[in-house]
């Protein structure tokens, strides 16, 4: 889950980190508003977008304003533009500051390192794949130790790779161990400071801050799933989630309910081949119910974009005659007014079927048959 | 031969009295899997399908020999299930589990390491080697003991897959389903050495998706290691950027992971990649032809 | 460094043990006075000696009362009583409680095992060394990872070893995870409940306690520092520990400055070997300044039962001539009136034994030679 | 031959520009020891006596090719120090640092352990091999090379009775003193294993004292595997229980950890005790007669 920059600076705050912390608004007046307690000596505050997604800077989400005026009309020019298509409904609005130098520092979850890795970069300011790619040698990476955490030799390596001066190091140390205990206190698979920047008076002040939340995490941290923004996420998500099920929104007209996220994505893969457009990612989960089976039918039916909908489950924890039940009773419960293909086989295939035949509905035996099917249904409807 | 499991394999089942547990147990066992013992904390004592059950996964390793465990108990407890496992001596541990907070996992996989044992998964369908022994929750009647080594991050996929296989006669030697998680305790480069070791196995499949780069490492080792011909098919040429495709594992960030790179990878190192599940097993047939 | 019952009790009340918390009384008086808000429905309470040592039970150091008088009575018949060389100085004055079942738990530095071992038994309120002794089928051990620490499941074979029932499971659990975190928390080296006990309506209740603080952690940690009762320990003692130098008080005549603790150990014995008694061990400490060494001889002779004094120097990290130097300094300052044998060799020995010869000392070769004049000194004085 | 330090040592010293670590390190380059860099943090592109100092170890390693490193920092920062050195790839760490809380002890011990590297330490005067190198705070000139290993617990004590060897003519192959700690790197066992190994070594020398039960268990494994002649002091028959004597390790608890204890399992196990320190080298000259 991605929160957004004052949630994670709020997060950041907590272990002791030094945040650039402003005001929410979220309507222009209340930006204005906050000016005055803002300016303080710059006389300066930025007015920034609050969206789940980067280049916000390029895409105009962030300016700078010296009154109160100007910080309304910002914030006016900001609130509900679109951003790689979010939507924004919150801007920050923040003390300007003076920037001496700018650094780049985070903790990632490195998949390829099986642990937490540390990466830091004295080009501060630019998206970090920017600097990997242009110039790989200006970033630092040291991995934490898996069972011993983020040692002080580490941090002292990252320093000194930064070229950092001594007079400085313990200011920077202090950071990075409380950026370091931020993610792990909060289950992260990402936190970033970027600027974190070094003031004209020598001063450490985290300017920018993302975090991103392992899903895994949340059922166990209340508080942390509180900060989920419910005004921007698609509410077909949220439901699906809250449900079990994994669904993603796409672009095309053929929905997917699918068990298992490999078989999901492959039928999404096979309507593309057979030239259609898959409307969903779908994944029922493991051990679906006919309750979710029947909510999994529901949710595709809600995009009115659907023509079409293509059923593809392999039995394995999932019971095939579990989902036989649901699709019955789904039938019962919801509309559906376009045509369905359905592909069942794996565990209780057999009783499965029998429950589909029963309620008059037949089945295609392979996938790419039935890719081909509800291709070739969508552009018949 | 065959890889990690086989007729002497001796399982034990963590969670064996919850309704997953009991259901996978019952399923292996009539799959001809010795399940030799279970373990609910609380329900020593009682047992499962005739199978003894314990307390303790050391009183349960030691009263029954097991020298494998699967796990199937819920996310909040699995960490701790394999540690026990693994504390416990256990070589090999397949967890089943779903929704473990990676941060633990990273832990789980540096114990596990340390301690010399195998852990499969976590969020994986477990293995099979056919006609031996079933250590997880796929369908056992589409598989048949045959020529081909088949390892997969996905489960259901898994399955596609291995039906095309026993469909097109060429049936598998073992499959294993290495998990959709971002962080597991074994990598396709682990299965493909085990494969490639195997004097049984011809030919190597590999069912790979979306999401970090186990791929392009295993397509790497591969071109060094790898004699056997080797096909595989990649999920997710149509995800989009940033979304998480079901498993933790299967997102694309910040432009990596995508199938492409995944794809131009493997066939950089000799791999025949599919354009769809089921033509996995054409390819392999004819580089087997 | 141990600690008292009470403040060992305060500690894990800390980390949600439930303890039973009382009084602690330096007078009969004020110990009669806490009578009344203790005794509650029980209408009794226990006076226990606050002690560093064992066996104050059987020493008399443990009196139950029914009144305020009877409290005071109690108090004033242990306060000041001697336990094993130990004077009493404080009383804690705890609840009656009823009493259904024992047990012993306590967490260990295992040094066989390198790591830290939970030991547990339901033959709780005797010494557990007596249970190890007579029945260490017992005994249940467990020795947490350590990386990892104390694990969930290591708790449940604890408990299954016990055969705590499964409605008690939870809360003994939970004060088994909290004893081992006090443990962790505090840098302790031992820290045990006996008895924990269950009450005979099935609250767990720890009714003793025990810790000893490593005293590697105590310059990190003041606020365990401040829980060291100066009342009771040896001032000598603790002067040469806050001087960097270890000295323990014996009961012999011939005191001892020597640099090693192992080498001290063996100088004691060499003096005992030639049928003397030392009087001390005193190990100067590594990188021994001439103040430390000046120190080391005052701290001797502040025991009247001295009556002569080996120096055994073997240079290493320490240098000799800086050990000569602050023997001639200490003569200067104190007042050296029993015979001393000096032996001084190693790293700058030679330059060593010249500042010795210029200030008219003289020196002999062998440890053996040196523990024998030093027992003839003795002797003759 | 010798065991653990010889003149191909390539010793790093942590903490080069402290007190300690400056005068030690000159004792060490003077008696010969190839010291080939310093690590103090912030105090890098510096030298002292001529060895170029590094900010971090892994670079001193990368660029000096050392093969030892020994630590000289505070308390405070050893244990830190002890595993930068085994994550950089050292694989003898010798920590002299004294003061160390236990319990960071026992996750150092596991790390060093889990990265393949030797710990010797904390608490300890170090290693020699006389006329190699001198990896340590010990005096060098009292060593000679020589029949017999030694190894020890203790520090002073150690250096009384190299002295008494060299001057029986017996000299010594290497010393090694294994730290005064509850927990440390190095057992008796594993440097009597080293002994037992060594072509060089005729006799061996145990230096124990009371506390804990490495003496009674490095009898065992004499009993069991060491056939070479073993003689030993053990300090301490005068110390009252429940006083720790100057080292942290050195305190008899509960009855356990006596003199007497230990010096009854040496005897059991065939080795000759000696009633104070210079009479082992007089028995060892006995035991090679």
């Amino acid at each position: 889950m991605n929160i957004h920059e004052y949630q994670a600076a709020e997060l950041m705050a907590q272990q002791g980190i030094p945040t650039n912390a402003g005001v929410v608004a979220t309507t222009a007046a209340a930006a204005g508003n906050a000016f005055d307690q803002l300016a303080g000596a710059s006389g300066l505050v930025a007015v920034k977008a609050q969206v789940h997604t980067g280049g916000r800077g390029k895409a105009g989400g962030i300016k700078l304003a010296r009154s109160s005026v100007e910080t309304s009309e910002a914030a006016s020019a900001i609130l509900g533009m679109d951003i790689s298509g979010h939507t924004v409904g919150k801007v920050l609005v923040a003390p300007g500051v003076d920037i001496a130098r700018e650094y780049y520092l985070g903790v990632i979850l490195d998949r390829a390192a099986r642990g937490l890795t540390i990466m830091a970069s004295a080009e501060g300011g630019v998206e970090i794949e920017e600097v990997a790619r242009v110039s790989p040698e200006k970033i630092v990476r040291v991995t934490a130790d898996p069972l011993l955490g983020l040692l002080d030799y580490q941090i002292r390596e990252v320093a000194f790779g930064l070229k950092i001066e001594p007079q400085l190091m313990s200011g920077f140390s202090n950071i990075l161990r409380a950026l370091y205990d931020t993610f792990v206190a909060n289950g992260a698979s990402l936190a970033e400071i970027n600027p974190l920047i070094l003031t004209s008076d020598d001063h450490w002040l985290a300017l920018d801050s993302k975090m991103t939340i392992d899903d895994n995490v949340l059922p166990y941290r209340p508080d942390l799933e509180e900060l989920r923004d419910l005004d921007i996420e698609n509410a077909t998500e949220l439901r699906a989630k809250a449900n079990g099920i994994s669904f993603v929104k796409l672009d095309g007209n053929i929905g997917c309910v699918v068990n298992g996220a490999g078989l999901a994505m492959a039928t999404m893969d096979a309507i593309k081949l057979f030239g259609g457009e898959p409307a969903n990612f779908l994944d029922v989960g493991g051990g679906a119910t006919a309750d979710q089976v029947a909510l999994a039918l529901e949710l595709v039916l809600e995009d009115d974009a659907v023509e079409a909908i293509l059923v593809n489950i392999f039995g394995g924890i999932t019971r095939a005659d579990l989902v036989a039940e649901g699709f019955v009773e789904a039938r019962e419960r919801v509309e559906v007014d376009v045509p369905v293909v359905i592909r069942l086989v794996g565990t209780n295939q057999a009783e499965g079927r029998e429950i589909l035949a029963n309620a008059g509905i037949s089945t295609v035996e392979s996938m790419a048959e039935a890719a081909q099917a509800a291709v070739a249904a969508a552009s018949g409807h | 031969m065959s890889i990690l499991v086989d007729s002497d394999t001796r399982l034990l089942v963590q969670g064996i009295t919850g309704r997953e547990g009991t259901f996978h147990a019952g399923q292996m066992i009539e799959y001809g899997t010795q399940v030799v013992a279970g373990v609910t904390p609380g329900r020593g004592g009682g047992s499962v399908h005739g199978v003894p059950v314990f307390d303790t996964v050391s009183e349960a390793a030691r009263e029954s020999s097991a020298n494998a465990s699967i796990i199937y108990v819920p996310a909040r407890f699995a960490p701790d299930a394999v540690l026990e496992a693994a504390d416990a001596g256990i070589p090999l541990i397949i967890c089943i589990t779903e929704n473990i907070p990676v941060n633990e996992m990273i832990k789980v996989r540096a114990h596990v390491k340390s301690k010399c044992a195998r852990l499969i998964g976590p969020n994986c369908p477990g293995l099979i080697t056919p006609g031996e022994a079933k250590v997880g929750i796929m369908p056992g009647y589409i598989h048949k003991r045959g020529r081909v080594g088949l390892v997969s991050r996905s489960g259901t996929l898994t399955y596609e897959v291995v039906w095309a296989l026993t469909e097109a006669g060429l049936g598998q030697t073992s499959a294993v389903g290495i998990g959709g998680d971002p962080i597991n305790g074994t990598s396709f480069i682990d299965v493909l050495e085990l494969f490639e070791a195997d004097d049984e196995t011809e030919g190597i499949v590999l069912l790979g998706e979306i999401g970090g780069s186990d791929e392009e490492e295993a397509a790497a080792y591969i071109a060094e290691h790898v004699s056997k011909p080797v096909s595989a098919f990649i999920a997710g040429r149509t995800a989009p950027p940033g979304k998480r495709m079901g498993h933790a594992g299967a997102i694309i960030s910040g432009g990596a992971g995508t199938a492409e790179s995944k794809i131009e990878a493997l066939e950089a190192a000799g791999v025949a990649v599919a354009d769809r599940p089921a033509a996995v097993a054409d390819l392999m047939a004819k580089q087997l032809a």
